[in-house]
Parts: C-alpha cells; structure tokens; sequence
C-alpha cells in the first residue's frame, strides 16, 4: 500500500501555532502519527528563576496569550499560598469574573476555530464575533484585550465598580442573545455533526489513564474539574463540572459550549455576590518552601509547583499546562481517522502550543 | 495476387513462421525470420483489405477435406485438455473437458448428423478486414517488440536453457489462428481458431512456468472452456433451430429462434472478453511476459470476444437480448473502471482498463444502432493500437526499472524521458477527447442517450465509468511528468523503441484521421453488415443526426493546447524551488523534511487508491455477482421468451 | 480548599529502583499521571511525582537520585508521562531509560539551544548536548 | 446553421467572460462577507488579485506543472469557445474534462505531498461532477432530441419545466466546480484546509493569475450550461443562473465542508439519482 | 443544514458589524492601557521603573562623565502592563489609550538629567 | 503598469506565523479577519501558504527551532514581499527578553520592514501595521524569483 508520509505544520494554515504532526496516510486514512514539538519553546521556567517573583506574574501570563488570566491567577495563589497570605474576597469574586471571562474568550475563540477547521467560515466569523463582547467587556474592566495583567500577589489591581458593573451585565446580555443564534448550529446542523460525532474517539478508561484533563476528560464522560477544589470563589458559587459521554469530538465540542453558557452564569452570579472591600493586601515577605496548585484552564487542569527560598527569586517554577497533558490522546485518537478529520480531532483537545512548550 | 493465396497467406504464413521459430535458439535468427515475415504478413493484409473494400466481401470455400482435417484437430486438442485437467488435477478443467468431450460429438454427430457444407467457410467482409488489419499490423509489430523483449526477459529470469522456440512458437502460431478466426463463416470452423486461441493463450500465460503462471494458465483455460461449452451448445441449437451453422446466414437470417444460439454466442464471446465475471483469468494472466499480454490480452485476442458479439449484433437486433448486453456491457465497463482505480500494479490497471474497454465495445453491440456498432469498431481499432502500445511501454519500463508498481514509475519522466512521453500520449489517447478511444465513448454515450426506456441505465453507467477511467489514468499519469534529475542513460533496443514509438504515432495518426478512417474502414464495414451509415462526413466533420464532432478543429486547438506550454516549459531553465512542506524542508536532497527528534525524515508522496471504495476486496464480489445475475437474465430473457 | 503548601517531610521518598513498582502498585489503584517535577538540589536530582486518584487527590512520591544513576520510565506503564520523561531528560539530562517514544533530547530544544538549561550547576564537558 | 453568427458570439464571450467571472467572483466574496457580517472587498477586488499576481515573481517546483496550467487555461478556453459556438455539449465536457484532468496532472507532476492529496481530491471531484454532466447532456438530448447548444436553442420549449431534477443535480456540479462547501475539499479558497491550498499548492505569482483567470472561465461557462435551462427568452435562464449561484453561495455559508466520501456519495446519490429519476419520470409521463 | 440560515439572514439585512477603523477611529475605553507616557520633567531618574520592568524596556544609566543620567525606553520592548506607572514614586509615566501606530524602524526614547 | 501596482497595494495576501511567542498576537491577527474587523475589505486574505503570500506576519521571538523554519518561509515568498513584525516579543523578544531559547525578535532571523507595538498588538494597530506595510509593498519593485529554501 502506497504511503504518504509528510509534515503536517509547524506552519499550516489550520494550527494557528506552530506544531508539528508528522503524519503518514495511507490513501486518506492516517495510520502513524507523531507529535513534533518545540518551535514555541521559549524557556520560561528557567527565566522565571531569574526574575523577581513578583515580575513573574507578566511572564506566566504570557506563557499562553489565552488563557492568560488564569496563568496570572494561578501563580499569584499559588505565592500567596506558599506565603500564607490571605486575598480579600472582593479580589477573589473579581478573580473569578475575570477568569471566567477568559474562559467564554477561549471557548468562543475555540469553537471558531473548529467551526473554521471544518470550513464552516461563517460560523466561525459568528462566533469569533460574539467573542469581541466579552473582549469588550475585557478591556472595558482591566484595559486589555488578551493579557490582562490584572493579577497580582495579594488580590487584583483593578475594580469592577458600580458605575461599570451595569456595563458588564448589558454586555452580558448581549453576548447571551448571540450564543443563542449560534448554540444550536454547533449543536444540531447536520453538517457539523457529520464532521464532529464519533471522530476521533477517547474511550473512558483511556480518556484517564493517558492523563487527559479539562474538557477533553470531561467530553470522556470524567466529572474532573479542578474548579471544585474551590479555589478563589468557586466553592461559593455553587459550582458543578459539565461532562459529556460521547467520547468523541463532537463531546469535546458541547463540553465547552455549555461551559460557555455556564461561565456566562458564573459571571452574573458573582457580579450579584459580589462583596465590598479593598482589593489587596500588602505582602511584603518573600516565598519560601515549596507549593503546589492547580485551576482550571479553559484547556484543562494546570497545575504549577514553586519551591521557594526566602529570597525575591525562586529557586524553581514549574508549570504543568494542560496541552501537556492532552497531547497523548492524540496518538490515540488520530490513527485511523481520515486525513480531512485531523485538524477537527488535533482542535478537539484545543491544543495550545505556547502553553505546552513554555 | 488472387485473394485466395492472400487469405491462405494471411492463415498459414504464421503457422509455417512458427514451426520454424521453434528451431531457432538465438536472438539474432529469430530477428532474421520474423522480420520479413512480419512485414510480408503487414503487406498482406493491406493487400487484401485493399482488394475486399473497394469489391465487397470476398468468399472462399477451401476443399472439403479441410473440415475432416479441422473436425480431427478439435478432437486432438480436446484430447490435450482432458490430457492437462488429468495431468494438473484440475477439476474444473477436467470436468469442462469431458462435458465438451460428450457435447461436441453429440452436435456434431448427432445434431449436425457428421457433415455439414457450409458455403462459404470464409466470408471475408471489411467487418473482419479491420480486424485483420489489427491483427496482422499490430500484432506483428508486437512480435517485433517480442524478439527485442524476451532475450532480455530471459536474461532477467536467469534461464538455463532458453525457452524461446516455444514461446514464438504458440506466439507467431496464433496470429494465424486469429485471422483464421476472424474470416471463418462456417462455426464448426470458428470453433476450431477458437479452441487453438484458447491453447495458444494457455501456452503463453504458463510460459514462466512458475507456480503462479501454471495456476492462471489453468484458471484461463478452464473459464474459456466454459465458452467452448457454450459455443458447442450453441452450434446444436442453432442448426436445430434455424437449419444452418453460416453466421451471416444466422445473423441476416431474423429468426427470432435464433436468439438463444445467438446468447450462448455472447456468453462464449464474453469469455473470450473475459467480461465479469471471468475477468479473474485476464488479470491472472498479466504473469506472462509483457509481448504476450500485449498481444493477446489487449489488442487481439480477447478482441476475438467482442468482434463475435459484435458479428452478431444484427442478428439480435430490436430485441431484449440486445437491451440486455447492452446493460451487461455497460455494467462492466464502469465496474471495471471503478476497480482499476484502486490498483497499484501497471498491467493491472491496463487489464481493468483492456476489460472496460471490451465493456464498452459489448455495450456498442447492445446498443445496436448505426452509430452504437461504428462506435465499436471504432473502438476495436483505437484500443488495440493505444493498448497495445501501452503494454509494451509499461514492459519495458518493468524491465528497465525493475517493476511494475505505479508507485515505482514515479517521476519516470526524469529517468526515461522517450518511454514517458510514449506512455503519457498513449494514455492521453485513451483518456481524452480528439483521440480515437474518447471518440468512440463520445459516440457510444450519444447512441445510447439517443435510446429510451432502459437505456437510461446503459448512459447512467457508461456516464460513471467514464469518469472513473478519467480518475485512474489520471492519476497515473500525471505521477510519471515529474520527479528528481537522474542522470541515468536510457537504453533504447530498436526494435522494441521502434514498434512502440510506430504504434504511438499510429494512435495519434488515426486520431487525427478519424474521418477517412470512417469513410475508408468503419462506413463500409457498417454496410457489410447491414446497417447504414453512422456519420455525415462532408466537410471532414462527423455530424450525426443529433450530434457533432469536429476532429480537425479540435485537434488543433488541442494540440496548441498541450504542445505549445509543454515547449514553453521545457524552455524554463531556472533553478528549480523546493515544494512546500510546511517550512521544514532541509536542504539539499528533494522531499526531505525535519521531523521528530529534529532528524531528517523522507516526505513520501504514494499514490490514492482509496481501496476501501474501490479494492479489489469490496467490489469484486458486487461486481461478479451482479454480472452474473445480469448474464442469468440475459439467457433467462431469451429462454422466456 | 486545596491545600498550596507542601510539607516537605509527609512524601515517600525512595530509590530509582524501587520507582516501578510503587507506579505499578499506583496504577492498579487507579491513579494516573499528572506531572513530574525535577529539581536540581545539587549534588542530587529530586523528582516529584504526582499522580491522581480518581477522586480529586493528588499522590505525591519523590525520587532521590544521583546525577549519573538511571531511571526508569514509567511510560510503559503510564503512556501520558512520555512528554514529561522527555522533557525532564532535554532539561536536566537525568538519564531515564526505555522511553516509550524517544525523542533523543530534541523534544523542546534545537541543536543550537543552550543544552540542560535548568541545571543549576553545569556540568564542565562532555555532558552537554543530551542527544545519543 | 451558418457559423457567421455562432463566431461572433464565441469570441464575444471569449473577451467578455474575464470581465463577468471578475464580477462573479468578486460578488462572490462580497456577498458572502455581507453573509457573515462583514464588509467584505471591493467588487473589483478578483482584478487586483489577479493583477498583483500577474506582477509577483514565481516560484516553480516542476517544469511539468506550469505546462499543464497553461494547458488546463488553453482547454477550458477551447471547451469555452465550443459552447459559445453551439457546439456538442458532450465534446464540451469531454474538452472541459480534459481541462480538470491537466489541472490535476500540473499538481501530481510537482511532487508536493498537499499539492498531490489535492490533485487526487480533485479528481475524486471530477469522478463525482463528471457522469452528473454527461447525463445532463444526454437529458438535454431527451427533450430537445439534440447534443448540441443549437438544438436547446432550437427547441420551442423551455426545459426548467421538464428537468427540474437534472437542474438540481447540475447545481451539485456547480458547488462542487465552484469548490464551496461541503464540497472544497480539494482546494479552498481560503486555505484554512488540511490540504493548505491543494492543488493550488505549488503555484505562484502568474501562473496562479492563470488558475484564477481560468476559473472565471469555468464559472461564466456553467452559469451558460444552467442559463441553456430556459433559454425561450434567454433572460430567464440567466435570471435563474444568478439565482442558483446565490443558492451556491448561500449553501456555502450554512454548511460545513464534508468529507470526499460523502461529496461522491451526495454526487452519486442526489446527481445521477435525480438525473435519472427525472429520465425516467420523462419517458413514463410523456 | 440550515440551522445557520437565520444568522445569514439577519447578516445580510442588518448591515456589516465590521468597524470602519481607519477611518473613523472608535473611542477607546477609559481604562486602556496602550501607550506608556512618559513626562520628563517629573522624573528623578530614581530607576524604580527600570528594576521593575518585566520586558526589560526602561532602563536608566548613569553617565559619569557627562554627569547625567538617562532613562531610555523602548517602546517596541514595551508589554503595557502598566507596572512602572503604578509604582513610579513621582507620578510620571501613566498608561495612555491610544496605541501606538506601527513603524518602520525600531527607535527608542532617550531622555537624559540635566545634571547630578 | 499602473493597474498592476496599484492591485499589488489591494490585494496583500498574508501568511502567519508563530514563532513562539504567547498566542496573545496571533489570535488579535485572527481577530482581524472576522467581522468586527474585516481586513478583507483591503483585500487581505490569511492565505497560510508563503508561495501565495506577499506579507508575512511573524509573530513571537523566534526560537531556535523556529529560526530556520522563518528562514524558509521567508525565502519561498516570491517577491515583493514585505515582513511584519508584531507585537513586543518580535520585534524585541519583549517579556522573554531572558528566556533562553529565544532569539529576542524577528530581525535577527529575517529583514523586518514594519514592527506593530503592543502586547498583544491590537486589532487596530494590525491594521496601521499592514497600511504601513502597503506602502512599502509598493515602493519594492518585483524582483528576482526567490530561490531555494536554504537561502541562508
């Protein structure tokens, strides 16, 4: 049997980053794959040893442009953990507004992207318009659009008031009306059905023991969601995991619609809950002894570990992203599809390189 | 010179050639004999078809102890094939043997009551003009291929002891055969060319005499046994129904008992075409050597099939016999071309593609209009001479290259730039419009659109089919044109260069002059049988009453549209760029691009099969099963009646 | 509430050779990888595993070892901790054996990159420039 | 039929079609930014796409290649020509085949992996589209009793009314010709396809120019095939040409692109089934 | 299939959503934080700024000879985290909405001390 | 002459790619083809193959594996061509300016013609960006084929 063997990126038109799947097909059906990796290695681990703590908090943004506030977040609780400071509660309702924010940014962002992965062009425009409302929102609150920057050791460094909280529920609204036009096109239109159910299937078991999080465990029928550890507010918002049982693509895909609809909520309800109070509190120590944390990504379960030693600097920052994680489904689940499925599977974990490679 | 001594030329030339042959060992020799037997063979032909167009068919009655003579041959070969199905263990052979063993004699014998005249023996019309033309021209020039071919294929192999002598032997010995067969009249005599052809192919398809060769032989022999069985059976009923074993007799005779005769004549010729569901011997005997499945398993022999389907065609006229080959032919043409698509072996996909062919020609005798029966023969020329052609192209690059995978002949185009281009206009000549194949598709596709009521599904089919064969000889084509400089030298044996670079102008030649082929060859071969004429050729165009071909107009159009880039572009002599590969190609060597662990890996660019559609594996039993059921309710239609 | 600070002192500590085991006693729990993390605590490496039950928790197990001893991987019984087993060895240059797919020290970094670049102390020669 | 008139036509329409595909295509994309949205580029915006092509330098990977584009221009243009000449239509697709064939041929002669998925995709396109218009020739040929462009004319009747199914299958050809979705799958317009640009792929600069300049051809000439449905007056047939290609476009924009398996089996399927039910129906009721 | 039929529609009556943007240029938010600016005469050249810099886009060297000390930003290095301008002791850098538009050349902003 | 350098300046097809930056540019570039944004009305198109494309937008601060892979792109870009460096991290390696396996921007690999500040670059500042980009598109004349991926 003839075979194909080529690359598949790092610059392709469907990755919006640069990875590498170096595929062999036979006809159409793909039968090897393998994940090269690399071109978004910057060396942040390393550079984060170099930085003063608190300046880590721009560069662990930008691990991923994305998901950047929950980076932020992430390493702000994870020092305030390791220092045993305690953040005031209106920081952490802000935290989750904002997190949440970036979550539906991501998703929406996400599922664009599939919509364009599958050609479906108009969709993807819908939605990746849908999406400015929530960067509107974004900018409006914290002044960028992507990379926040609102995060720091000790609570947040801006304020949802209440000359701006009726803005943020308006736009709430509106951003609710157009997921509505477009919520049942990715849930029912035949086509994009015919492109998502059953490609790219992640059985249960496999689903866990390949270490899988985020979505793509939860579309794998796993109730895991580091949300529930209840850090920030979590706890208090009532908070349950969406989960799915198709263990296919098309799983994955309503995972994250409906975590949109749900973060949505989430954001209502902790603009309603929110507390007076100040916004932070002054730390003044320096980290020390070892920590380990883990949030919820919109990609999945992130999970950093510091060890400190008294000084400004640590002594070693590691980030597990959950792409990390994500990329063995991919051996499992892109041999045997067609070669037209793998961009809609290679999306389907919502690959985000800059994250993996740091 | 009298037309007698052409015709006995034309037959027992060959033969005598063929004794001969089996006393010469060296390469040189052979050369010496066959070269000027050939041409006096090609000189012949021409002769006599130069003698029966212009003056009508020619009959001939040799004296009548030649039908002793051929009555004890038959049994003589029979005898040889129970002596084979004996030998070999064979069932299949052994049981068709004996059941032919009983039958012949029980028609002959019995049926026949031992001695029938038949008057004439030889009815030489332009019908079998064309075939003979066909025969002795290309045929011969394949012979001439073959003494360039095999002393090198015998090299390959490795022989001890050359086997040549028998292999031009049976080959030379069945070019005879085969006029004999396209001029007999009398059935008792077609059925004796028959059963040689049937031998001779044997002989062939065993001639590597591997395990594999030996099994395909067999599977040959008894699938054209089943013909044979056929072909006796029909003899005895049309001579107990209609009183005479004359074809043209039969044919002009209109009795509508003629018709299951006529059937069981179809079945013997779609054996012969190895139509599905026989086509398992044709492909099995792509092992024989490449002169051989040139010559006889693509421009002439299995043509032996469809011209008996053809010959007959006016006799089976306006009837549901003929609606029913019709649907039968079409069926196998687009099967056929839907399975060659998922081949990867060359002379597999020309053995799909030599089936479809004979598909279509089937379809043309079903279709059984003017132009539905010049469309066929149209076809019977332009196949023979393009497929030909090919084969022997497709050789020498197997010898040349070392395979026969069409993954192999990648890029040929670098590495044997004469051979690809003789191959790619060979393919553009099957594939597309002003070449002579196209045509006759155009022809057969306007014929039967012209039909109503069922005919429906012979367009539907020829439609598909004729898409699928633009699919698989696309793909193959267009992998040979490019591919990474090797300066390699390429041999070029004359001969074989020769004929195929003959045969490629032939194609091309007649193409261009389709219209006084027409007029010359296929207009008064339609009125040899009967029907009128197809085209209005004023002004060089072929105008149908619904339809228009302009060859000329096209031709050039075409030919500026093809030859005029193709010398641009061979005057591009820039630095050629590497192809996209995601932007990791690395440097130097072509298709090599970095993959895992930074380390170089190979970009490989296989071809499409697409087999889960298209394999053998999926269609095959669809196809063989709905050609049987189609052949059931062809002979089922005709009994019912 | 999870708890940030890590005590030090409540984690197994055990030897390379001992690692497979206790990965498989883990496994068959039900626990899967999560993350491994090493550190560099001169003259030795520390890798902490961590693994999770399937509930929420988090397992955590340290490997002490020295710079030149081997260590297993554990990708033949757990395949996700292929990347990281890699990435460990491209970073620091602990020499973990039998990986499930090798990418020979190529993972993340390029020929050109600087080589181990999260080791604290620098090896003199020799020990650059991981690949085999 | 003298051949006077027929000549005039042919080289009008040789000269106007780059002007009225530009227009197509350019109406294309700005309906269909309209669609999702957008503004959209200017109307003339296909002239500068096609103009700065003509002036970007090349890049060439196989000599065979930029033969067969010129070859895949050159035919189109011939199979063009015939039709304005009220030529068989047969000879027309086998000419317009030929065309698609050379196209595919100019993308497996580089020896680029995507450029060679699109040329085999490609040809899966034709396999798919091509029996759908051969029938439709041979259905014309049912109602007009002719193959050629002239007979249609010549006909008394409209034949919409007639072969409405044969029109729907033929809209199938059209999607797929026009390479929308569901069925680009060999090559999209805008490139965010597994196959990058298929069998677009290794092309550049001019020669590209010449793809697109050939495209416009191929569409100008099915929106003739679909006007042919009404041709008594013609202004309906070309009223009904715009509607199926507003249909086209709208179909582009509320579908996903499927896969060739589904392409061939819709093409089949919904193609050669409507064409012959609608034979069938014909001959039953007439 | 033609679940999205009702969003094109509703797009083909409803105008384009798209912002006509150099054109007309939308009012950017209160908040935004585009472009660092920076006001001299306010500055002490205390370094604050450089020592915090993520990017590592201030700095600010002290020229013994000439006795000044300059401060040069790089605004192409610049992440707009608004760092420096919240901790600037002297209130001289804040974020401004504007960005900044594109350039062909990369210069930096050189501003130097009087004296010591 | 005229229409074809003014179609030149109407018709910028442009190729994207990530170097190794955060994303945060990349998906603002994305951005830039939707609705709220529309470079298509001058014409852009993100065409994602660099023998298509005529402006190159590189986002990130060029890592060591991604250096020869920009060279690549670079060099199968027919000319004229113009490059776009956006955002901070490629135009100086911005918040990664210590990370080791960064090379600190884009012109170090490639000649850069148009640097977009921001982190991430805003929508509108892609836009200036590639306005700017036009017109240096058209003072280029259209050179010589470029040649073979290993320019360098």
């Amino acid at each position: 049997m003839a075979r194909v063997t080529f690359p598949f990126g790092p610059q392709h038109p469907v990755l919006p980053e640069a990875i590498q799947l170096q595929l062999t097909c036979e006809d159409e059906r793909v039968v090897e794959v393998l994940p090269v990796i690399g071109y978004m290695h910057r060396g942040i681990e390393k550079a984060a040893e170099a930085n003063l703590y608190p300046n880590n908090i721009f560069l662990c943004e930008r691990i991923c442009g994305i998901c950047s506030f929950i980076h932020a977040l992430c390493y702000c609780e994870l020092i305030e953990g390791m220092m045993r400071v305690e953040v005031p509660p209106r920081a952490k309702y802000l935290r989750v507004v904002w997190s949440e924010l970036s979550r539906i940014h991501s998703h929406m962002l996400w599922l664009g992207l599939l919509a364009d992965s599958f050609g479906f062009e108009s969709l993807f425009m819908q939605c990746w318009r849908a999406r400015e409302i929530i960067l509107d929102t974004l900018e409006m609150t914290t002044g960028q659009r992507v990379i926040q920057s609102s995060c720091v050791i000790g609570g947040v460094r801006r304020d949802i008031d209440l000359d701006m909280e009726p803005g943020v529920r308006r736009q709430m609204a509106a951003f609710q009306k157009e997921l509505k036009s477009i919520y049942p096109v990715f849930a029912k239109d035949y086509t994009v059905k015919l492109r998502t159910v059953g490609k790219g299937v992640l059985p249960r078991d496999q689903a866990w023991s390949l270490g899988t999080v985020g979505p793509t465990l939860r579309g794998s029928g796993w109730a895991d969601d580091a949300r529930t550890l209840g850090y920030a507010v979590y706890d208090d918002l009532g908070f349950e995991p969406v989960v799915e049982i198709g263990c296919d693509s098309y799983a994955r895909m309503m995972v994250r619609l409906r975590e949109v609809v749900q973060s949505v909520e989430l954001v209502i309800k902790a603009l309603d809950q929110m507390p007076e109070g100040d916004l932070t509190v002054t730390v003044k120590s320096f980290p020390e002894g070892e920590g380990l944390i883990r949030v919820e990504q919109p990609r999945g379960e992130l999970v950093e570990y510091a060890r400190g030693n008294g000084t400004a600097y640590l002594e070693r920052l590691k980030v597990r992203t959950p792409t990390f994680s994500n990329i063995p489904a991919l051996l499992v689940m892109l041999p045997g599809c067609e070669l037209a499925d793998v961009p809609v599977i290679t999306m389907s974990i919502d690959p985000c390189i800059a994250c993996t490679e740091r | 010179m009298s037309g007698e001594l052409l015709v006995s030329l034309l037959v027992l030339l060959p033969v005598a050639v063929a004794v001969c042959c089996l006393a010469l060992r060296n390469a040189a020799a052979q050369k010496v004999l066959l070269l000027p037997a050939m041409v006096l063979l090609m000189v012949a032909a021409a002769a006599l078809a130069l003698r029966v167009l212009p003056e009508g068919p020619f009959a001939l009655t040799p004296a009548a102890v030649w039908d002793n003579i051929v009555a004890v041959l038959d049994y003589v070969i029979l005898a040889y094939f129970l002596y084979i199905g004996v030998t070999s263990r064979n069932g299949l052979v052994l049981g068709l043997a004996v059941v032919l063993a009983v039958l012949l004699p029980v028609v002959q014998f019995g049926v026949l009551g031992g001695h029938v005249a038949v008057s004439p023996v030889f009815h030489i019309d332009a019908l079998a003009i064309v075939m003979c033309l066909v025969i002795s021209v290309v045929g011969s020039l394949i012979v001439l291929y073959a003494t360039d071919y095999m002393p090198a294929h015998e090299a390959h192999l490795k022989l001890e002891r050359t086997r040549q002598p028998q292999f031009f032997f049976w080959f030379v010995l069945f070019l005879g055969v085969m006029n004999g067969l396209v001029f007999a009249n009398s059935l008792l005599w077609l059925f004796f060319f028959w059963e040689v052809t049937t031998l001779c192919c044997y002989h062939l398809i065993r001639h590597n005499l591997t395990d594999e060769a030996r099994e395909n032989a067999l599977r040959a022999l008894w699938m054209n046994l089943v013909g044979s069985v056929a072909m006796v059976a029909g003899i005895g009923l049309a001579y107990n129904n209609a009183g005479t074993i004359s074809i043209q007799e039969l044919v002009t005779g209109g009795s509508a008992l003629v018709l299951l005769p006529l059937a069981l004549f179809c079945l013997t010729g779609f054996t012969k075409a190895a139509q599905a569901p026989f086509q398992s011997w044709l492909l099995g005997a792509m092992v024989a050597p490449t002169p051989v499945s040139a010559l006889l398993h693509s421009s002439t022999m299995v043509k032996a099939g469809v011209y008996l389907v053809l010959r007959l065609a006016p006799g089976y006229a306006d009837t549901s016999l003929s609606l029913l080959v019709a649907i039968f032919g079409a069926f196998v043409f687009m099967v056929t071309s839907l399975l060659a698509i998922g081949q990867n072996i060359s002379k597999r996909v020309l053995a799909y593609s030599t089936i479809a062919n004979l598909g279509l020609i089937v379809c043309c005798a079903g279709i059984n209009t003017d132009l539905a029966i010049a469309a066929g023969i149209a076809l019977i020329i332009f196949h023979a001479v393009s497929k030909g052609m090919l084969f022997m192209a497709v050789g020498v690059a197997e010898q040349q290259i070392g395979s026969r995978d069409i993954e192999d002949l990648d890029g040929l185009a670098a590495r044997r730039p004469v051979l690809t281009i003789a191959a790619v206009i060979g393919m553009l000549s099957m594939l597309f419009l002003p070449f002579g194949v196209a045509f006759a598709k155009w022809a057969a596709i306007e014929a039967a659109g012209a039909q109503a009521g069922w005919f429906i599904a012979v367009v539907t089919f020829l439609a598909v089919g004729s898409a699928a064969t633009l699919v698989f000889w696309s793909k193959w084509l267009g992998r040979m044109l490019s591919g990474p400089v090797v300066e390699t030298k390429e041999p070029k044996p004359f001969l074989a260069y020769g004929t195929i670079l003959l045969l490629v102008s032939g194609a091309v030649g007649l193409s261009i002059f389709v219209t006084p082929l027409i007029t010359v060859l296929i207009q008064p071969a339609l009125s040899g049988m009967g029907y009128d004429q197809a085209f209005d050729v004023a002004g060089w165009h072929l105008r149908t009453t619904f339809g228009f071909f302009p060859p000329w107009a096209l031709f050039l159009a075409v030919a500026a549209a093809v030859l005029l880039p193709a010398l641009a572009a061979r005057g591009y002599r820039k630095e050629l760029d590497p192809v996209y590969l995601c932007g990791v190609n690395v440097d130097g060597p072509e298709l090599w691009f970095t993959g895992i662990a930074g380390e170089p890996v190979q970009a490989t660019t296989g071809g499409a099969y697409w087999t889960q559609l298209f394999g053998e594996a999926r269609l095959t039993p669809l196809s063989n099963w709905s050609a049987l059921v189609l052949l059931v309710a062809l002979l089922a239609g005709v009994i019912l009646r | 509430m999870q708890q940030v600070r890590v005590d030090r002192g409540a984690d197994p500590v055990i030897s390379p050779d001992a690692l497979l085991k206790e990965v498989e006693l883990l496994a068959s729990e039900g626990a899967r990888f999560t993350t491994m993390i090493c550190l560099d605590l001169d003259p030795e490496f520390e890798i902490i595993y961590l693994f999770q039950k399937p509930t929420l928790d988090v397992v955590r197990l340290r490997v002490r070892m020295a710079k030149d001893e081997e260590l297993p991987s554990i990708s033949s019984i757990l395949l996700g901790a292929v990347l990281m087993e890699n990435e460990i060895r491209e970073f620091f240059g602990v020499k973990i054996i039998n990986l499930a797919i090798d990418f020979k020290c190529r993972m993340l970094l390029s020929e050109k990159s600087l080589q181990m670049p999260l080791l604290k102390v620098r090896p003199k020669p020799k020990l650059t420039g991981g690949g085999e | 039929m003298t051949l006077t008139w027929p000549i005039i036509i042919a080289v009008a329409a040789v000269l106007l079609a780059p002007l009225v595909g530009g227009l197509l295509r350019g109406l294309d994309r700005k309906l269909t930014a309209r669609m999702q949205g957008r503004l959209g580029p200017p109307l003339t915006q296909p002239f500068y796409d096609f103009g700065k092509l003509v002036g970007k330098s090349r890049s060439v990977s196989s000599r065979a290649s930029i033969a067969w584009v010129w070859s895949y221009f050159l035919l189109t243009l011939t199979a063009f020509a015939l039709f304005f000449l009220g030529q068989d239509l047969l000879v027309v697709f086998f000419i317009l085949a030929f065309a698609g064939g050379a196209l595919a041929f100019g993308a497996l002669s580089a020896r680029s992996p995507y450029a060679r998925f699109g040329a085999n995709r490609e040809l899966l396109q034709m396999l798919s589209y091509e029996p759908i218009l051969l029938l439709a020739a041979v259905a014309i040929y049912f109602q007009t009793g002719g193959f050629t462009v002239y007979s249609v004319f010549e006909a008394n009747q409209p034949l919409l009314p007639f072969l409405p199914l044969v029109f729907v299958a033929v809209l199938v050809a059209l999607g797929i010709k026009m390479r929308k979705s569901p069925f680009d799958i060999a090559a999209s317009e805008h490139a965010h396809q597994e196959l990058v640009r298929g069998v677009y792929t290794e092309y550049s600069g001019p020669h590209l120019a010449l793809i697109e300049l050939t495209h416009w051809y191929e569409l100008v000439l099915l929106m003739a095939f679909l006007a042919l449905f009404w041709v008594q007056p013609l202004w309906v047939g070309v009223l009904i040409a715009f509607a199926a290609y507003f249909l086209e476009l709208w179909i582009d924009n509320i579908a996903a692109r499927l896969r060739w398996s589904w392409m061939l089996g819709a093409s089949w399927g919904v193609g050669i089934g409507f064409i012959v039910a609608n034979l069938v129906l014909l001959s039953v009721l007439l | 299939m033609p679940l999205m039929s009702g969003n094109l529609i509703k797009n083909l009556f409803s105008g384009p959503a798209t912002r006509p943007y150099p054109i007309v240029k939308r009012e950017p938010f209160p908040r935004a934080r585009a472009r660092l600016a920076y006001d001299p005469d306010k500055c002490t050249y205390c370094g604050i700024c450089a020592n915090i810099c993520p990017a590592a886009a201030i700095s600010v060297e002290e020229d013994r000879e000439n006795l000044h000390i300059s401060r040069v930003y790089n605004s192409f290095a610049c992440i707009s985290c608004a760092r420096c301008a919240e901790l600037c002791p002297q209130g001289s850098l804040r974020m401004e909405v504007s960005p900044h538009g594109a350039a062909d050349a990369k210069t930096v902003a050189y501003s130097a001390s009087k004296e010591t | 002459m005229g229409f074809l350098k003014r179609a030149r300046v109407k018709s910028p097809w442009i190729l994207h790619y990530c170097t190794g930056g955060c994303n945060g540019c990349d998906i603002e570039i994305l951005a830039c083809l939707t609705p709220l944004y529309d470079v298509e009305r001058f014409g852009m198109l993100n065409i994602g193959n660099p023998k298509h494309a005529d402006v190159l937008m590189i986002t990130g601060p060029v890592n060591w594996k991604n250096r020869e892979v920009l060279q690549r792109l670079y060099a199968q870009t027919p000319d004229p061509k113009v490059v776009i460096a956006v955002g901070a991290c490629a135009a100086t390696g911005g918040v990664f300016h210590n990370c080791v396996n960064t090379l600190g921007g884009v012109d170090k690999v490639i000649p850069v013609d148009v640097y977009v500040r921001g982190c991430a670059a805003r929508p509108e500042a892609i836009i200036d960006g590639v306005v700017l980009a036009l017109q240096k598109l058209e003072e280029k004349r259209s050179g010589g084929v470029a040649h073979a991926a290993g320019a360098r």
